[in-house]
This record gives structure tokens, C-alpha cells and sequence, in this order.
């Protein structure tokens, strides 16, 4: 097969048709909008909105923890600690990296023009912005302190505060996530371009399908939970009151039984991104395509039968608690598989370090460390000794903070030429991802140490013996706090003053990079025919196959 | 895939044979209910619902034909509720404090008496 | 009878048939969602049923059993009906279809109002849980809790049924301006699916709530 | 025996030093794994950079394999932790016959202790070196979490029902008591010391409390005053079952089970006697559910536990 030398930046864009972004810009063909691109904006600008929020709480609770005084009053504290919990997990993490690029490149990606249902697309973002209202109803008029968890019976009796506005919040936020994985799930399925067939689909597509499929089995659980709660604390029955012959523990059951899926709901979107972009940048294919597309779908199956790791101490019986151990152990062997084959698929590849390779490259290594804290808290002697203190604060912010938020921005930047049209400035966002690297980890590796000597998560004080490691973690804090607010900066700046965008900047094998950038209302003029496998990348002769059959020279 | 899935869609014998048999099958729980089988009456009953569930699905629901796509997702949400409430019961079968006993017998409690 | 192709599909099918197909695929994939929803209520039942079943049997005995027994013969003729309307639209026969719509419609404003002269005689019998709860002797608090998914189940389940009752009545709605024929009909097929649940749900909630201590 | 690694905490209890032992393998395995990732990906991505004119020929096709190798490698290992951990935990967390009880009730932001010689104590406990400490806890409204970072030893307190958990200090010292499971507004405060002492020293605490009622005679004065004496006491009429002795026996209950009358069965049938009545005896005991405090409550099971002499409970 003769090698086509065409360059692709030499062909213009084809501008035939007017870019998503240009064809019609009345408010009501924002706010009513069908297009799952101008979709996927809305909610970007939502979760962006809320990043902040939560992120804001978060640099108020660092302060305070400089110093063992304290900046807040402690009901201060005790509110932001629960309300940082609950943003952050439900009105960012959730729904990034599914809701925004899912929204945006799944249709790209397959090749269709739309989702299948594009109304219900819109519902997922008003009822998103409904919850959204809720919860900073909840947070201005004085926020909830119960924690993210709601444990019974302080949610229930014990607690003041606006913990019903809360808990609603969270309901009506559950609709949201179904709506948008119904769309997935049935988008997938049945609107793939003729030719993509399932072990030809981008692994990006896998996570996101991967992700509805659990969205889809566990949020039904924690809205009937959250719906039990609200209504037991409005009404005083005693369905997890132990006064009334309820349990406590019942409580956790069903929503650990949502959480531990949710967290790979934040974990799954974010591998699949990374599972994009390392065979992009270092111009190899993925090692292990069916391993991967395995090791997803079988961490989407197998986080349901893990829950109960996070009630070893809780009470449950000494049986259980091995059960799940042994579960759990289970459960981190398809995330050890897939993190040996993104280290691996850089061998013998043609490496380029661009912004959406630190963040990528910066995931593997955080999640790694993350995981590996996570199977020393699945050891059940090692539970008993750090659950409840920072050690699994520390744990879970790597993998939610350090993984899922790294993949967020390195997503954000690899397909922002194909989003905006605009290119943004390559330097400033390399030493935005290192430094997004390095504030992390001086924020959170302190927090192992401060865990595993034993300072209790969700206080507002602590001797003065663990000062030194709470002002390392605040320092490190204020680092990132910059380190996410630049791209804020230069993004905005590139959309006016960036280079244009050619179709193909980084050369890419995807659907997505045979559209236009930004791509019109359409998606594509024609549907493509898919012919290849996905990554067909040959770092010898520096050429690559695009999907649709297409082959490249540099 | 035509929408008429079953040239047969005609025919509405097949549909009211099946609703008397659920019917049948409502009252055959109703019976088991009064027949004091003690632990085996809800195995039962559950039973007797399980298949009429079945039933509706399959007829009612358009399900016949090849399993298909809808067969999995049809019955994949029971598939996972076993899970919930399989493991689930690793705890609460074996948990030593269980019940709990802040159960008052006297009739007539309906106020949160506090304990302190 | 306008034949399928002159109706255009929405942007991003290429047939009528396929949105009609991709529509029950999405009925099919919110159902299991609703399952779980439900499931998760029943897993509440489930545990404290297993764990007070004496307190359970004496509560389980107050439940109007005649009530809840006819209502599990209107809704299980309701779904028959449901799907007989389904039949007489692909035969084109609109007369049949929204006579049996309609009959559909009655059947679950029936299933309400048995529910609501049950609920009235609850009222009567003191087994609201917060408003005014009287235990029966040997019941103790666990029996509360028997009540309380009583209440929830049920209510929740009606507002499923109302929900349904809603989609149908916009059924009608649309057959009357033409847009449901025999060439495409899926919608009424989406609502049957969710009918035919929605009955499905009770057959699951007659034996927890009627048939607990009754031998 | 940690000691040389930075920042090691203190250890005083005889688990603490199996969970070390058990910590440190996982930091070890988990050390190895971490360089290793780090090592392939600093080597590759130096190795093969944009620049570099290193062959890319001959990449590896057929992957599963390689796959299969360190997936089942790392699995292993891990697994050995695991089987480690779980024998510790099922050791850890069944309390056996313990030299010494204490009582000990978690209520919103203070631990109220209690010894089984009356001696009480708030955010403190005294207990005696070297001796299996059987602990019994309470909660008396949210989930709290007694903690003791020297021990390395947690476990929730849930309302409602009973926990116990054991340790043995083998180091005298004070040592940090904490709540690790948020419980309201003032969770970070409701902390306190665990004071492990020499046997004498202990003894002399003992007696410089003050106090001359233990906690069986306490027992006794409330088990009088809230009429159980009535029916249990020696010269009643009434068909009870007499608790003489019932402490550590199986008791045959009416609906066939059989259960181990150890505190939690004695609570249970104090606050819920109608679904724990012993065979051959008539329901007729009222419950005292919502009338007896936990603190009460512990000193009546204390003091029936008195009533059948130092018979301890095989657990």
C-alpha cells in the first residue's frame, strides 16, 4: 500500500460549513441546544463553576489546618470539610470527564452525528444545574456538617445544619448521571459508524462505556438511600435510627454500595483519556488493546462486590470483613494490568513531552502510588490501624486528585484545538503540569506520614507535634491551587489570541481528527467508513493509519 | 430490525392466555400465603412473583425472540441486585450485635424517648 | 396507511426504524435503573424482615389483603390491555387502539382509587407510622418499620403509576394529531414497556406487603 | 523495633508490633512495584525520546502474556498480605477472656470510662501493664471510633449495640486516646489519654479513686431500684429465671435458639425481654428500654455478671 505523503496541515480547514461554535449564537440556541457539543460546553462551564467552589473550600480548610489554633470556628470548618466532600464528588468528579468529553467526542469518535437521545442530553444538564442550586442553596444558608457520608444516625438526629437541602441535592444530582449514561450506553450500542466494530473502538469510547454501565447499576441504590435519609430526617421514623430497631449500619451498606462504584466512575473516564493520549505522544499503538478493553469493563463488574472495605472497623462481622478483603484484592489486579501496559507503551515509541503527555505520564505515576496505598488499606490489619485518619485521605486524593484531575486537564488540553479551534500556548501549559505535579505531591504525601502517625481525618485541630507535615501539605496546597487556576488563564487567553488550530494538530488516529476543528453542526459531511484499528501509529517510518483507512507521513 | 418483530402481533389469544395465568398464579400465592409453611411461604411467594415477572417480561414486554441486547439489559438489574443483597449478607448473617435491642415492646411508643 | 419512509428520522438515525428500535433501547437500559431504584427499597425490606420476623408477621397482619389482591388482578389486566392497544395500532386499527388505551387508563385510575380507600382505612387503623402509630402488643418498634416501607413502597410505586397514567394520556394526544400510525408506533410501545414495569413492580410488592404472617 | 525508620510512631501493645511487621511488608512490596513502574518509565521515555536515534524496530506483538506474568506476579504477592492481614484481623478483633474489663461509654465528644471497681474516669484510662485488656463499649447516640494510635488499634462505637474489642500494653507511658469517626461539632476534641501503668502503681491508683462502691454493687442498688429484684431476687414468687450462675451459660430461649448469655445477650433482654424469653418462662418481663442509661445498664450486667462469681465467659 503506497504511502500517501499528504501533509496534513498543508489542506485548509474545510470551512464549507460554519463551525458549531459560529452557526447560530442567540441565547436560545445555547440554552435549547440539541448539538452534544454545545451540550458538552454547558456542562464544562457548570463543572468549571464548581471545581472552583470546591476548590475554594479546600483552600479555606488547608489554612485553618496551618496551624493547630485554626483560622475557622469549628462548625466553619466541620461545613466546609462536608461541603468540599460533596461539590467536589458529585458536581465535579463525577460528571467531568464523561459529561463534558464524553458529551463531546463519544458521537466524534464513533463516527455519528449525534446521541441517541439529545433531549434527554439536555434534561442531564438542567437537572445537573437544579442540584447544583440546591447544594449552594444548602452551602450559602450554612452547609451541611455530617461529611460527604452522611453517616446515620448523625445525619439523621444528630446533626443540624442543612443536611436535607444536601441530601436532596445529591438525589436530584443522580438523575442527572443516569440521564447522561442512558445516552451513552444506547449511543454506543446502536449509532457506530458503519465498520467501527466494538474491538475497533477507541479506548476512550471503552471508559466512557464502561463508566455508564456503572453509573447505570449504582446510582438507582444512592438515590434511594439519600431519598430514605431525607426522608427519616424530615419525618423522624426510624429506618436507620437503632432507638427505633433500625441500624446505623444499613445505612453504609447501601451507600458504599453506590460510593465505592462512584470512585470508579471518577477513575474509569480519566484511564481512558490517558489510554488516548500516551499512544498519541509517543507515536506507538497501545500495548495490549484487548487487555485494556478487558481490564475496563472488568473493573466496571467487579467494584460492585467491594463496598464493604470501607466498614472494616464499623462493625460489620469479622467474616465479611475478610469477604471483602479477599474482593477488594480482586478488584486492584485489572488497574495493575492496565498501569504495567501505559508504562510499556512507551517502549520503543518516538516520545514528544507536550502538556497533555506530563499530565498523562503525571496520572500514571500518582494513580500507581494511589492504588498501591489503596491495597495496603484493603490489608485488613493495616485498616484497623489508619482507617478514619489521613492516611486514606491522602490515598483517595491521589487517585481522585492526583489521576482523575491530571487526566481532566490533560484531556482538557489535548483536545482544546479540536473543541475551541484554537491552539494553546505549549510552554505555559508544560509548567502548569509540572507544577500541577509538584504541588500535589507536596500537598499529599505529607498526609500519609501525618495518617500513619495517627491524626483523625475531619478535625479542625491536632497537637502541635504534627504541625510541621500540616504546613508542608497547606504549602503545598497553595501551589496547586495556582497550578489549576493558569490553564483558567491561558486557555481563555488562546481563545481569542491563540494560533488557529489545523485539523490534525497532534496527529491523531481518531474520528475526531478528521473533522473539522472546531467541527460543524454535523459532526461530518459524510459518515466515515471505518477500516483500521484504533492507534495505528508506526514509530520506524514515522507514518501513522487514521481510522477511516487514511495513511500519513509525518 | 423491523419493528414487527412477530408477524403473529395480530393474534391477542396468546396475550389473554398469559393474563390468566398470571391470575391463576396470584391466587396460588394467595393460597401458599394461608397454608402456614412457615420459612417456605415468602421462598414461595417470591417464587410464584418471580415468574409472573417473567412472564410479563417475555409477552407483555416484547421480549420474545433471540436473547438479545434487551434480554441482558432486562435482566441485568436483577443480576445485580443479587450481589446487594448476596453480600450483604455476609454481614448481617453473621454479625454478632445484631439485632439491635433498643426495641421497646410497650405499646403505644410513637415519641423519640432519649435514651439519656 | 403512509408507508415508512415518507416519515423523516430525527438527525442522527438513518431509518424510522431505527429510532423506533434505539427508543425501546432506551426504555429497556431506564429500567434498569428503575429496578435497582426499587430493589434497593425491597433490600431495606429484605433486611429488616429477616431480622424481626415476628414483629413483622403481627404488623403484616393489618395490611387490607382484599384490597391489595384486587389491585394485582386490575394491574395485571391493565398490562394485557396495554399490550392489546400495542397490537391494535400495528394493525391500524385506531378505533381499537384508543378504546384500549383508554381502558388502560381507567384500569390504573381504579388500581388509585383502591389504593386510596386502602390508605383511608390505615388512616382508620393507626398504622401511619409518624402521624398518629398505634403498635400492636408483641409487635414493638420493628413493626413501625414494616409500615414505614409500606408507606414508601406504595406511595413511590403510585407515582410511578401516575407518571404512567400521564405518558398514556399524551399517547392519546398523539394518535389524535396523527403522529402515532401503524408505519411508526414505538413511542406507544416505550409506554407500554414502562406500563408493563411499573405492573411488574407490584407483583414484587403484593407477596412483601400482603402475604407476610398471614399462615 | 521500627525505630530506624524516620517518623516511626510509638508502639506500645502487643498487636501494635504485628501490624508494623505487617506494614512494613506492604511498604517494602509496594516500594518495589512503585520503583519498578518508575524505573521502566524514566528508562523508556529517556530512551526513546522525539530526538533519540534508538531502533524502534521489532516491537513486541503478541502482549497477553507478558500481561498474564506480572498481573498473576503482583497478585500473588499481594494475596500473601492479604492472608497475613486477615489471620491478624480475625485475631485482633475476638476480644478473649480478659485479666481486666473496662467499660467504657462514647458520648458526643467525651469518653466516659469506667472500671469494674467503680472507679470513673472522663478522656482517661488507667489500665495495668502487661495484661489483656478486655474493653466493652457503648455509644449513647452516633457512631464514634475508639482509637489508639499506639496500640494501632480502632473500632467504630455503634448505638445500640455492644463492642469489645482487646489489647495488651507492654510499655508503661501515656498514649494518645482519639475519635476517628465524625460525630458533630466537636469530633477533634473528644480525644484523650490511655495511661498504661505498673501493677503496683495501678493497685494504688485503684484505691486513691475514692471510691468504695465497685461498679457489681452499683449494679446491685439499681438492679433493686428498678424492680428486678422483684421477680430475679432470691425470695421471689414470681416464675423468673433466676440469674445466679447465667453469666457465660447457653440459655435456651422460647423460639428454639440458643444464644451465650455474655453482655451483649444480657442487655438485649433487659431493653427487648420479649423476643429473648428463656423456654418454659412466661413473657411477662416489661422492657426498660429508654429508662436505663448505658452507664446504668453496664453496672446491672456487671453486677449479674458478679452474681455467678468469677466465672469468666469462654469465648
Amino acid at each position: 500500500m503506497t504511502v500517501t505523503t499528504v501533509d496534513r496541515d498543508a489542506l485548509p480547514n474545510p470551512m464549507d460549513e460554519p463551525s458549531f461554535l459560529t452557526s447560530e449564537n442567540t441565547i436560545a440556541s445555547w440554552l435549547f441546544t440539541r448539538d452534544h457539543k454545545r451540550i458538552a460546553l454547558l456542562f464544562f462551564a457548570s463543572i468549571t463553576f464548581f471545581f472552583f467552589v470546591g476548590g475554594l473550600a479546600a483552600t479555606l480548610m488547608r489554612l485553618n489546618l496551618a496551624t493547630p489554633k485554626g483560622l475557622l470556628q469549628p462548625a466553619v470548618y466541620n461545613r466546609m470539610f462536608t461541603m468540599h466532600g460533596i461539590i467536589m464528588v458529585w458536581f465535579f468528579l463525577i460528571p467531568s470527564i464523561p459529561a463534558t468529553f464524553g458529551n463531546f467526542f463519544v458521537p466524534l469518535m464513533i463516527g455519528a452525528r449525534d446521541l441517541a437521545f439529545p433531549r434527554v442530553n439536555l434534561a442531564s444538564w438542567y437537572v445537573f444545574n437544579l442540584s447544583g442550586l440546591m447544594v449552594l442553596y444548602a452551602l450559602i444558608m450554612g452547609g451541611a456538617d455530617t461529611g460527604w457520608t452522611f453517616y446515620t444516625p448523625l445525619s439523621t438526629i444528630y446533626a443540624n445544619g442543612y443536611v436535607l437541602a444536601a441530601a436532596l441535592a445529591v438525589f436530584v444530582n443522580g438523575f442527572s448521571s443516569i440521564m447522561t449514561s442512558l445516552n451513552f450506553v444506547v449511543t454506543i450500542h446502536r449509532l457506530r459508524a458503519p465498520g467501527m466494530t466494538w474491538m475497533r473502538l477507541p479506548l476512550f469510547v471503552w471508559g466512557i462505556y464502561a463508566v455508564s454501565v456503572v453509573m447505570l447499576l449504582a446510582t438507582p441504590v444512592l438515590t434511594m438511600d439519600t431519598f430514605l435519609l431525607g426522608f427519616s430526617r424530615f419525618t423522624g421514623i426510624g429506618l436507620f435510627d437503632p432507638r427505633h430497631g433500625g441500624d446505623p449500619l444499613l445505612w453504609q451498606h447501601m451507600f458504599w454500595f453506590y460510593s465505592h462504584p462512584a470512585v470508579y466512575i471518577m477513575i474509569l473516564p480519566g484511564m481512558g483519556v490517558v489510554s488516548e493520549i500516551i499512544p498519541c505522544f509517543a507515536r506507538r499503538p497501545i500495548f495490549g488493546y484487548t487487555g485494556m478493553t478487558m481490564a475496563l469493563m472488568s473493573i466496571a463488574i467487579l467494584s460492585f462486590f467491594v463496598w464493604a472495605h470501607h466498614m472494616f472497623v464499623a462493625g460489620i462481622s469479622i467474616y465479611s470483613g475478610v469477604v471483602f478483603s479477599l474482593m477488594t484484592f480482586f478488584v486492584a489486579v485489572p488497574s495493575a494490568i492496565k498501569v504495567f501496559n501505559w508504562t510499556v507503551s512507551l517502549h520503543k515509541g518516538k516520545i514528544t513531552f507536550d502538556a497533555p503527555m506530563l499530565y498523562a505520564l503525571g496520572f500514571v505515576l500518582l494513580f500507581t502510588l494511589g492504588g498501591l496505598s489503596g491495597l495496603m488499606l484493603a490489608t485488613l490489619a493495616i485498616d484497623v490501624d489508619v482507617h478514619g485518619t489521613y492516611f486514606v485521605v491522602a490515598h483517595f486524593h491521589y487517585i481522585m486528585v492526583g489521576a482523575t484531575v491530571s487526566a481532566f486537564f490533560g484531556a482538557l488540553h489535548y483536545w482544546w484545538p479540536k473543541m475551541t479551534g484554537r491552539m494553546y500556548p505549549e510552554m505555559w501549559a508544560r509548567f502548569a503540569a509540572i507544577l500541577t505535579y509538584v504541588g500535589f505531591n507536596l500537598t499529599f504525601f505529607p498526609q500519609f506520614i501525618l495518617g500513619y502517625l495517627g491524626m483523625p481525618r475531619r478535625s479542625y485541630t491536632y497537637p502541635e507535634v504534627w504541625q510541621t507535615w500540616n504546613v508542608l501539605s497547606s504549602a503545598g496546597a497553595s501551589i496547586l491551587a495556582v497550578a489549576y487556576t493558569l490553564p483558567l488563564v491561558y486557555l481563555g487567553w488562546s481563545l481569542f489570541w491563540g494560533k488557529k488550530a489545523p485539523i490534525n494538530p497532534w496527529r491523531a488516529t481518531g474520528l475526531e481528527w478528521i473533522a473539522a476543528s472546531p467541527p460543524p453542526k454535523h459532526n461530518f459531511p459524510r459518515t466515515p467508513i471505518v477500516t483500521q484499528a484504533p492507534y495505528r501509529y508506526d514509530p520506524e517510518a514515522d507514518t501513522f493509519v487514521s481510522q477511516e483507512g487514511t495513511p500519513y507521513a509525518e | 430490525m423491523s419493528l414487527d418483530v412477530n408477524p403473529r402481533r395480530a393474534l391477542s389469544l396468546p396475550f389473554v392466555i398469559a393474563w390468566l395465568i398470571l391470575l391463576v398464579f396470584t391466587g396460588v400465592s394467595l393460597f401458599t400465603a394461608f397454608l402456614g409453611m412457615g420459612v417456605w411461604a415468602p421462598v414461595a411467594e417470591f417464587g410464584i412473583a418471580a415468574l409472573q415477572a417473567a412472564i410479563v417480561f417475555i409477552l407483555f414486554m416484547r421480549l420474545k425472540g433471540p436473547p438479545s441486547l434487551r434480554w441482558v439489559f432486562a435482566f441485568s438489574g436483577f443480576f445485580w441486585l443479587l450481589f446487594l443483597f448476596g453480600l450483604s449478607a455476609t454481614d448481617y448473617a453473621t454479625r454478632r450485635g445484631w439485632p439491635p435491642s433498643y426495641i421497646p415492646t410497650r405499646p403505644g411508643i410513637t415519641t423519640l424517648e432519649d435514651g439519656r | 396507511m403512509p408507508n415508512s419512509a415518507a416519515l423523516v428520522p430525527e438527525v442522527q438515525y438513518a431509518t424510522i426504524e431505527q429510532q423506533g428500535e434505539v427508543a425501546q433501547l432506551g426504555m429497556w437500559v431506564f429500567l434498569v435503573n428503575e429496578t435497582l431504584f426499587f430493589g434497593a427499597l425491597i433490600f431495606t425490606y429484605f433486611v429488616y424482615r429477616t431480622t424481626y420476623p415476628h414483629a413483622f408477621a403481627v404488623a403484616g397482619k393489618d395490611a387490607v389483603l382484599w384490597c391489595g389482591t384486587l389491585n394485582s388482578a386490575i394491574l395485571l389486566t391493565s398490562s394485557l390491555t396495554m399490550v392489546l392497544a400495542i397490537n391494535a395500532g400495528a394493525q391500524d386499527a385506531r378505533r381499537a387502539m384508543v378504546v384500549w388505551i383508554l381502558a388502560t387508563i381507567g384500569l390504573g385510575c381504579a388500581f388509585l382509587g383502591v389504593k386510596g380507600l386502602e390508605y383511608y382505612l390505615d388512616f382508620q387503623d393507626q398504622v401511619v407510622p409518624v402521624v398518629d402509630y398505634f403498635a400492636k402488643p408483641g409487635e414493638g418498634q420493628a413493626g413501625e418499620l414494616f409500615w414505614v416501607f409500606y408507606w414508601i413502597a406504595t406511595s413511590l410505586h403510585a407515582i410511578h403509576l401516575m407518571t404512567g397514567i400521564g405518558l398514556l394520556v399524551y399517547m392519546l394526544w398523539r394518535i389524535r394529531r396523527g403522529e402515532i400510525t401503524s408505519a411508526y408506533y414505538a413511542p406507544l410501545e416505550v409506554v407500554g414497556i414502562f406500563w408493563s414495569f411499573v405492573d411488574t413492580v407490584w407483583i414484587f410488592l403484593y407477596p412483601c406487603i400482603y402475604l407476610v404472617g398471614r399462615s | 523495633m521500627y525505630n530506624w525508620i524516620p517518623f516511626w510512631p510509638d508502639t506500645a501493645a502487643v498487636s501494635g508490633h504485628a501490624v508494623n511487621g505487617l506494614f512494613v511488608a506492604e511498604l517494602c512490596l509496594s516500594a518495589v512495584i512503585m520503583l519498578t513502574v518508575v524505573a521502566m518509565m524514566l528508562y523508556y521515555v529517556f530512551r526513546y525520546r522525539k530526538g533519540s536515534d534508538a531502533t524502534r524496530a521489532g516491537r513486541v506483538q503478541k502482549t497477553w502474556h507478558f500481561e498474564i506474568g506480572w498481573t498473576t506476579a503482583t497478585l500473588g504477592m499481594f494475596l500473601i498480605l492479604f492472608v497475613y492481614g486477615a489471620e491478624m484481623y480475625v485475631w485482633l478483633f475476638q476480644a478473649p477472656r480478659g485479666d481486666e474489663e473496662v467499660y467504657v461509654v462514647g458520648k458526643q465528644w467525651m469518653w466516659k470510662v469506667e472500671h469494674p471497681g467503680g472507679q470513673r474516669e472522663i478522656d482517661a484510662m488507667h489500665i495495668p501493664v502487661d495484661k489483656t485488656i478486655r474493653v466493652v463499649m457503648a455509644s449513647e447516640d452516633v457512631i464514634h471510633s475508639f482509637f489508639v494510635p499506639a496500640f494501632r488499634l480502632k473500632h467504630d462505637v455503634v448505638p445500640g449495640t455492644y463492642e469489645t474489642i482487646w489489647f495488651k500494653a507492654h510499655k508503661p507511658g501515656i498514649y494518645r486516646l482519639e475519635c476517628t469517626q465524625y460525630c458533630g461539632l466537636q469530633h477533634a476534641t473528644m480525644q484523650g489519654k490511655v495511661v498504661v501503668m505498673t501493677g503496683p502503681d495501678y493497685a494504688h491508683w485503684l484505691t486513691t479513686q475514692g471510691v468504695h462502691e465497685s461498679m457489681a454493687e452499683q449494679g446491685e442498688k439499681l438492679f433493686r431500684a428498678h424492680g428486678c429484684s422483684g421477680c430475679h431476687g432470691a425470695n421471689s414468687t414470681v416464675h423468673a429465671p433466676s440469674l445466679n450462675g447465667v453469666f457465660g451459660t447457653y440459655v435456651h430461649l422460647q423460639d428454639g435458639s440458643v444464644r451465650l448469655a455474655d453482655e451483649a445477650y444480657l442487655r438485649d433482654c433487659i431493653l427487648n425481654p420479649r423476643s429473648f424469653t428463656v423456654a418454659g418462662y412466661p413473657p411477662i418481663m416489661p422492657d426498660f428500654s429508654g429508662q436505663i442509661s448505658e452507664g446504668d445498664l453496664m453496672k446491672i450486667v456487671a453486677y449479674i455478671q458478679s452474681l455467678s462469681g468469677k466465672q469468666e465467659t469462654r469465648r
